[in-house]
């Protein structure tokens, strides 16, 4: 099992990261194609959902809340493992992450922008959603900062911009690089406003070194924040199944958990898409799964504590609750969630598996789908079985509008991600440099002291 | 804005709603439904529809679950496995409690629902921008929803029949939330009125649409705050207390032998509707 | 309210154009006269017509024949609302659901807005001159026996009139058909009373002993039986809270609210109440001699096995009655829907009788001094004789009006194609409804908002009052008129210099009010147009000073023979029970949609019709909720959801009246089926009265199954342990210091 | 006194290291070895510090103020909000309600830390820059750059050790 190799030249990490923004293969072509028409679908679901009203989705009294909100949260979740594990691994000096932050901090990115269109896609009057954002206007209305939706959109805004210059900043020797080999066309252009004038000179290093670690040592906490504030929309209310202690931690929990998954999926993707194989290398790879094994089982454990909650706690309401969720309408997609999410990844801990393509992928999969479900089992039984027996109603189920608008928010971020990778160096160069070079140092040393027989030439 | 009128505002609402110190004033618009007089005939439902223009959805819809009836009459059986309901049924009318602790109102991201000086849960429609928390947030379920745009829809009010819409009261369009305001058309009007000629809102001077219906007068509708009024009346004789979730009688041992009561008191909404027990002969 | 003497006419017609401004600007359908239009401004409108300010005038409510006195709220010509007369003695300001939706049948956008002439299967619209003279030709052939006029009830100068008018033509025709009055209980009380319909006290009885009487759904005056209802639970001046009992195959809403609810094996409710009787011997109350000889075959146990009502509950019963007068006891459509009706109104009055409530809690209810203007209350045998006569081509010339004989009437009756065999039918009506759809000429009506009119009703709450129709705003169509008009016209024809003095129906009802203005009160005021304004601000005329009926007790239990409950019918097992439901009636308002979509009280179906039928018979059939099943009986047979409804004997099942109309307008066309079409014709043997529970079904599920459409959960009416509605027994109450 | 720029590339840091020491240590007249050289390298190498002398790093200061002042900023302008434009009161709410307030602030907190730490880090690395004549795009590939500026006299000297320590290539360029 071959990891990066450390005599690697520099100048071959330069040329082999720098093919892959090169003319695509037909499979990149296929893939974006089929993305921009699943986009086409949601376009036209919403189209038809703006001019009718949300009854096209078929909501009622009291389902108000749907596969949108379910697939927000998804997405919200999808976002963070990227930037959180970039962030602390950097923090940690875990080198393994250099080849592989890139990709995962533009998942982040790309998840909370659609995540954003759920909630658009969500409100009935979407022509007026401005009235949620704080501007000052003659009447003097502002918006409620008690909502927890104010709070999210707050987060969600943070947590996006941070991301997003985070990424950026990450990738400004990057973008030099990229200038200095492009010699025409929009795309020199582009790198050359980009990059800024950077000439990796030492202060430009200085600086870049401290700013680059600050942002990493706030993202942490705010990508905590940022989901722990969509459980409180939960949370804060007062409806049996939502209003529970462990939500917030449950909710982080199940966000890295679907983050890692989702890195796993395309780590494998890329690997193939851009030929990679040569950096995304199995070790990595190992590392990501038994992370996502370990937070697996951290989430499967915050998912039994709920259950805990809602059947020792003294709230027939709960208990009630948790009963029909196992054994009602919605019991199939009950115990699959449970299924894919908490059993699925027992398969990971046999070793022939953690590095076995094709099985991490199809797992990769099945985990983001109990992913999804356990989203929609949040919010969906609770609408059926609320307080209120008169008003339970368990025959409600979501319009192909629905499911069109959520089918189509994955070729939308599917789009947006294979648009990035093909403009931005989607592996890291200056850092996969540094790798290779920290290493070999390491290895010198070794040699050095005379334990090691002689091989490798030192820094290339 | 200036920090004086930031720390006078800031003072003057600082307190929670409902608090025995700061008291409505001088209204506090509260009900008293007496579910032994209630025979569940729909009249009150129907006048609603009439006064607050509410759309009739049509077969389909209400197959969907989006009618949007404010009022709405609910029937219940005694649940102990007889052959036959040999009790009757139990008829429950329920609208917007109009809670005093109103767990709507705090989740609104626009502010659209607010707590009024005289103790109103008021919807504020062209506000709305439809995130529906505050729905999924009511224990009563009590709030509808505009899934359609309903003055377009065919047969809702076609020709002629949109005459009869009430110009005192909006017509929602799709995407807004709406429920039961109290008649705030005819609230305001009284007061309007009494105030104009400057004096306060005489007791019976208001009625609502479905109290002035009622042909058991099984709704009374009134101040809370004013001694004379007969829902105060009511209210303290059956010693339900505005802003308590415990009330003091349902400590007496072996229970209170008084009917009022207000529904998920203990969730602590405060409601402002107190409902009077059904009553059965025990004779025979 | 306005009492000031100016013009009403000029007043209604600056009203209209207001009305007619905001109608053109409102949705632009032109209902202005053509050539009169004049769009006056707002800016000129009359002084007491003030844009967004809200006027009130007084009218009667034409929904049901109950004639609860409503006030209608005016703003900008449009008629908004309907509430009650505060005034009113019958609905003291109350009103129900059915007249709330008065507005709905006068916006109704499936009125007829123009007299339509039949040629071959399509309908031309002609100008009213031109129906008159159709009429008047149509008639010159025949001979007065040959013309037929069907109405519903009817009262008031329209009565008057249409009297007239048969005399002119020479015709003794006049067939008043009402297809679920309480017919059968009038001529039983005429016979135990003296008077077809007392005043029953509810809110004087400590105890209500109903035999399937609605009286807070849809018997008689429910409004005011509702507010009497209050008064008896409060437990008026000292008394305790009142005691409702209510007997009955089929829960009603009244039977929802009862203390205890009993259900009967259909058809028995006489045997029990002589069964009561005999109880109340046995508890010693006194009872007459004949009438305890007549009951000696009544025992408990035979009783409670005729009906299957527990002997002890009987009992209790008895003790209740004994302890606590006056009672009263009422005996409803339910109980005098059989062959052997009026024996079972005969002995339920008899009850009365010998609990002594005669007099006490049912007296005699005050009579307007008009006996040419009582209501004429409509029956079932009208429609029988009328469809008889049809049948055998007695009539020529068929008016109808106020009444849907095709769909009110058993499709066993033929009514339909009898109606064929006359030659010129003619149908008064606000819709295209089954009966006008087979009309040769149709006559567009005013709605009640529009009319003119007095009403007389049946039901006397205290003193005697006529009810006052005026319209509540301009006329919505310009080709529709009133009855009155349209009487008067015809009368016309005949006598023209009589009438000559009257231009229309409103000058008319002035000059008839007028001429006995003493006598309705009007003694002290001399001038005419101040005394009728004020009658019509009123509303109401009220008649402080008229007479009571006597009744007059003929006790005994002479002629008192019920049958034994009929033994079940292997081919037809269960008994079809039509029933009468609050908002929707015989089916005349079906084209209300806020009443199509106010939930049924007990089932909280809307939209659509069903079979009630009890979860023990379902069980046994493997019938589950929304299962379609084909309901068969000797007559015909249609298919209808089902719904499993715990408040029904198990030998029976009921369907509710009013819905499955194929006409009439798009509210009510294409929803639910019409049990009227499946009833097997049975009458009532003394009263000839069409029974109508008296049809026996048979059920066979289809295998179709639908979702209900309705308004409780899927948990039904149950509260899962919570405390939404509690109950509290009275022992456990303390009702006294209740304010 | 015109200046003349020097660049020299390099294959190592280790070669780098060596040529930097030499020139602080000898004190070249004419040349200001710690306010004249800037070396370019392709990845971010802590020991470059260490031979280049210490050079400050001031972003931190921005990240504390941005943090701390933006955060607090916000909080009062919401509950400014609150308390003094259109009064909305929430039934069982004071209107003024710390809790949320707290939650965005904590939010605030951070969207100023982020922000202005990059502005600190634009305005500290005097970013954007005009590229300097003397670069070449081996520095991000694989190279080491040494850029020096002197007085004409000194330029001698420096080329010669540049040359000396096998500097693969040597750029010159007049100043102005």
């Amino acid at each position: 099992m071959k990891d990066i190799r450390e005599d690697i030249a520099w100048a071959q990490i330069n040329t082999d990261v720098l093919k892959s923004l090169e003319n695509p293969r037909r499979l990149y072509w296929v893939i974006l194609f089929v993305a921009i028409a699943m986009v086409g679908v949601a376009v036209g679901c919403e189209v038809y959902q703006y001019n009718m009203g949300l009854g096209v989705g078929n909501f009622d009294n009291p389902h108000m809340w749907g596969l949108y909100i379910a697939s927000f949260i998804f997405w919200i979740g999808m976002s963070h493992s990227g930037t959180l594990l970039s962030a602390i691994l950097h923090l940690m000096h875990a080198d393994w992450r250099k080849p592989i932050y890139r990709f995962a901090e533009a998942m982040t990115t790309f998840s909370l922008m659609t995540a954003g269109l759920f909630v658009a896609v969500h409100l009935g009057r979407i022509w007026q959603i401005y009235f949620a954002l704080p501007y000052p206007n003659m009447r003097q209305v502002w918006p409620n900062f008690q909502s927890p939706l104010l709070w999210d959109a707050m987060a969600i805004f943070t947590y996006l911009s941070s991301s997003i210059l985070f990424l950026y900043i990450g990738m400004i020797p990057d973008l030099a690089i990229c200038r200095d080999n492009m010699h025409s066309g929009w795309r020199r252009k582009l790198y050359t406003a980009l990059s800024l004038g950077w000439e990796g000179t030492d202060r430009q290093w200085r600086n870049f070194r401290m700013t680059y670690l600050t942002i990493a040592c706030f993202l942490i906490p705010l990508a905590v924040s940022v989901h722990s504030i969509v459980a409180s929309d939960f949370g804060m209310s007062q409806q049996p199944g939502w209003h529970i202690t462990s939500f917030p931690p449950y909710f982080v929990a199940g966000a890295l958990y679907s983050g890692c998954a989702a890195i796993i999926t395309l780590f494998i993707i890329l690997r193939y898409v851009f030929k990679f194989e040569e950096y995304m290398t199995m070790p990595i790879l190992k590392k990501i799964v038994r992370l996502t094994f370990a937070i697996s089982m951290v989430w499967t454990y915050l998912v039994w504590v709920e259950y805990a909650t809602a059947w020792f706690g003294h709230n027939p309401h709960d208990q009630h609750l948790l009963l029909e969720k196992a054994t009602g309408t919605y019991a199939p997609f009950w115990w699959m969630m449970n299924f894919c999410a908490s059993v699925v990844p027992l398969i990971l801990v046999f070793k022939r598996f953690q590095t076995n393509i094709p099985v991490l992928f199809a797992v990769s999969l099945l985990l983001n789908l109990g992913m999804w479900l356990e989203r929609w089992m949040i919010v969906a039984p609770t609408f059926a079985d609320g307080y209120y027996p008169w008003t339970w109603d368990h025959n409600q189920w979501p319009s192909l509008v629905q499911w069109g608008i959520v089918f189509g928010s994955f070729g939308w971020f599917t789009m947006l991600f294979m648009i990035f990778c093909k403009i931005f160096p989607s592996v890291s160069m200056y850092e996969v440099k540094e790798m290779v070079y920290h290493r070999s140092l390491a290895t010198k040393r070794l040699q050095a002291t005379g334990e090691l027989a002689a091989a490798g030439k030192g820094a290339h | 804005m200036s920090i004086s009128t930031l720390f006078e505002n800031y003072s003057e609402f600082r307190h929670r709603h409902p608090d025995g110190d700061v008291p409505h004033n001088p209204y506090k618009w509260a009900m008293a439904i007496d579910l032994d007089a209630c025979s569940g005939c729909n009249a009150c439902s129907v006048a609603c529809y009439a006064e607050n223009n509410l759309p009739v959805v049509g077969r389909e819809k209400f197959a969907h679950g989006q009618v949007m009836h404010w009022m709405r009459i609910e029937r219940y059986w005694d649940q102990d496995g007889r052959e036959f309901p040999d009790r009757g049924a139990r008829y429950l009318p329920m609208l917007c409690q109009q809670c005093e602790a109103a767990p709507c109102e705090t989740v609104c991201p626009v502010g659209a629902t607010n707590h009024t000086p005289d103790g109103l849960n008021s919807q504020i429609y062209n506000r709305c921008i439809g995130s529906r928390y505050c729905s999924s947030n009511c224990p009563y379920k009590v709030r509808y929803f505009n899934w359609w745009d309903y003055p377009s829809t065919d047969n809702v009010w076609p020709a002629e029949m949109n005459m009869q819409l009430n110009p005192d009261v909006t017509v929602r369009g799709k995407g807004v939330m709406e429920k039961c305001t109290f008649c705030i058309q005819r609230i305001r009007g009284a007061e309007i009125d009494a105030k104009t000629q400057g004096r306060l809102v005489r007791d019976g001077e208001i009625q609502t649409a479905c109290m002035q219906a009622c042909p058991t007068s099984a709704i009374s509708f009134g101040n809370l705050v004013d001694p004379e009024s007969k829902v105060h009346k009511q209210w303290r004789a059956q010693q339900v207390e505005l802003d308590k979730h415990e009330q003091v009688k349902d400590e007496e041992p072996g229970g209170t032998d008084l009917r009022g009561y207000r529904i998920y008191e203990w969730l602590a909404p405060y409601p402002s509707i107190m409902y009077l027990e059904r009553v059965r002969e025990s004779e025979i | 309210m306005m009492n000031s003497d100016f013009d009403r006419r000029d007043f209604l017609k600056v009203l209209g154009w207001g009305g007619t401004a905001v109608a053109l600007t409102g949705c632009g359908n032109g209902m202005v006269e053509s050539g009169k239009e004049t769009v006056v401004s707002y800016v000129e409108t009359n002084d007491y017509m003030v844009p967004s300010v809200s006027v009130y005038f007084n009218s009667t409510c034409a929904q049901c024949d109950a004639g609860c006195s409503i006030t209608g709220r005016i703003r900008e010509g449009r008629v908004l609302k309907l509430e009650g007369n505060p005034d009113s003695a019958i609905n003291r300001g109350k009103t129900c659901g059915l007249g709330q939706a008065g507005v709905q049948n006068h916006y109704n956008p499936d009125r007829i807005r123009a007299p339509l002439l039949r040629t071959g299967n399509s309908g031309e619209a002609i100008t009213w001159e031109k129906a008159y003279a159709l009429i008047d030709e149509k008639l010159k052939g025949v001979s007065g026996n040959e013309v037929a006029f069907l109405t519903g009830g009817m009262s008031g100068h329209l009565k008057v009139l249409l009297g007239n008018y048969m005399d002119s033509i020479g015709s003794k025709n006049h067939f008043a058909y009402e297809a679920i009055g309480p017919a059968v209980v009038r001529a039983a009380n005429k016979k135990s009373y003296g008077v077809e319909m007392p005043r029953f006290n509810i809110s004087k009885a400590r105890v209500v002993l109903s035999f399937g009487a609605d009286f807070l759904g849809a018997w008689v005056s429910p409004v005011n039986f509702s507010q009497q209802y209050a008064q008896f639970r409060k437990g008026a001046d000292g008394h305790k809270r009142g005691v409702l009992i209510q007997v009955e195959s089929k829960m009603t809403i009244t039977g929802a609210n009862a203390d205890r609810w009993l259900v009967v094996r259909p058809g028995t409710e006489g045997i029990l109440a002589l069964g009561i009787i005999n109880a109340l011997d046995a508890h010693g109350v006194n009872i007459p001699g004949d009438i305890a000889a007549a009951v000696k075959g009544y025992d408990k146990d035979r009783v409670s096995r005729d009906t299957g009502v527990s002997a002890e509950q009987i009992d209790k019963i008895a003790d209740i009655l004994k302890e606590r007068t006056p009672s009263l006891v009422l005996a409803g459509s339910a109980a005098e829907g059989y062959a052997h009706g009026s024996q079972n109104a005969a002995a339920i009055n008899l009850l009365n009788q010998v609990l002594g409530n005669v007099g006490k809690t049912v007296e005699a209810a005050a009579v307007v001094p008009f006996p040419q203007m009582a209501p004429a209350t409509g029956n079932t045998a009208a429609l029988k004789a009328l469809n008889d006569g049809l049948s055998a081509g007695k009539y020529k010339v068929l008016f109808s009006y106020g009444s849907n004989p095709v769909f009110t009437s058993p499709a066993a009756m033929k009514f339909k194609d009898n109606m064929a065999r006359a030659d010129f039918k003619v149908v008064f009506a606000q819709y295209l409804d089954e009966t006008a759809l087979q009309a040769d000429l149709v006559l567009p009506l005013d709605s009640a908002l529009e009319d003119w009119g007095t009403q007389i009703p049946e039901y006397m709450a205290e003193g005697a009052q006529i009810n006052i129709l005026q319209p509540l705003m301009e006329k919505l169509h310009a080709d529709t008129r009133g009855m009155g008009d349209i009487l008067l016209a015809l009368v016309k024809q005949r006598r023209a210099e009589e009438y000559k003095p009257f231009d229309d129906y409103y000058g008319y009802l002035r000059a008839a009010v007028l001429q006995n203005k003493a006598a309705l009160g009007g003694a002290h005021q001399a001038d005419n147009d101040i005394f009728w304004n004020e009658t019509l601000s009123k509303g109401i005329i009220k008649l402080d000073g008229a007479q009571h009926a006597s009744l007059s007790v003929k006790s005994g239990a002479a002629g008192l023979s019920l049958p034994e409950p009929s033994a079940i019918d292997a081919q037809y097992p269960l008994q079809l029970i039509p029933s009468v439901n609050a908002s929707l009636r015989d089916g005349r308002n079906t084209n209300q949609p806020w009443l199509q979509e106010s939930p049924d009280p007990l089932t909280t179906i809307v939209w659509d019709s069903w079979m009630e039928i009890h979860p023990k018979k379902a069980a046994e059939l493997g019938i589950v909720e929304g299962d379609i099943v084909e309901v068969t009986s000797k007559s015909g047979s249609l298919k209808v959801q089902a719904y499993i409804f715990p408040g029904i004997h198990p030998d029976a099942i009921s369907i509710p009246l009013g819905r499955g109309h194929e006409a009439m307008g798009r509210y009510a066309k294409g929803y639910g089926v019409n049990p009227f079409q499946i009833l097997d014709m049975v009458y009532d043997k003394e009263t000839g009265e069409l029974a109508m529970h008296e049809t026996r079904v048979k059920i066979s599920k289809t295998g179709e199954r639908v979702i209900v459409v309705k308004d409780e959960g899927p948990v039904g009416g149950n509260q899962e342990g919570q405390k939404i509605v509690p109950l509290m027994p009275t022992d456990k109450a303390n009702l006294s210091k209740e304010i | 006194m015109s200046k003349r720029h020097l660049l020299a590339l390099f294959t190592d840091f280790d070669a780098a290291e060596k040529v930097v020491t030499e020139l602080r240590n000898l004190g070249i007249k004419g040349f200001n070895a710690e306010k004249d050289m800037i070396v370019k390298s392709p990845i971010e190498h802590p020991e470059v510090e260490e031979f280049l002398g210490d050079r400050p790093v001031r972003v931190q200061w921005f990240t504390l103020f941005g943090a701390v002042g933006v955060g607090a900023l916000l909080f009062l302008l919401v509950a400014a909000a609150q308390g003094s434009f259109f009064a909305q009161m929430k039934g069982g709410k004071p209107i003024v309600p710390f809790p949320p307030d707290f939650v965005l602030a904590y939010e605030f907190f951070i969207l100023g830390g982020v922000y202005i730490t990059v502005l600190g880090f634009l305005i500290c690395a005097g970013l954007p820059a005009r590229r300097s004549p003397l670069y070449s795009s081996k520095v991000s590939e694989d190279q080491i750059g040494i850029l020096v500026q002197s007085e004409e006299s000194a330029s001698g000297t420096l080329k010669s050790i540049f040359t000396k320590h096998q500097a693969l290539e040597i750029q010159e360029e007049a100043g102005k």
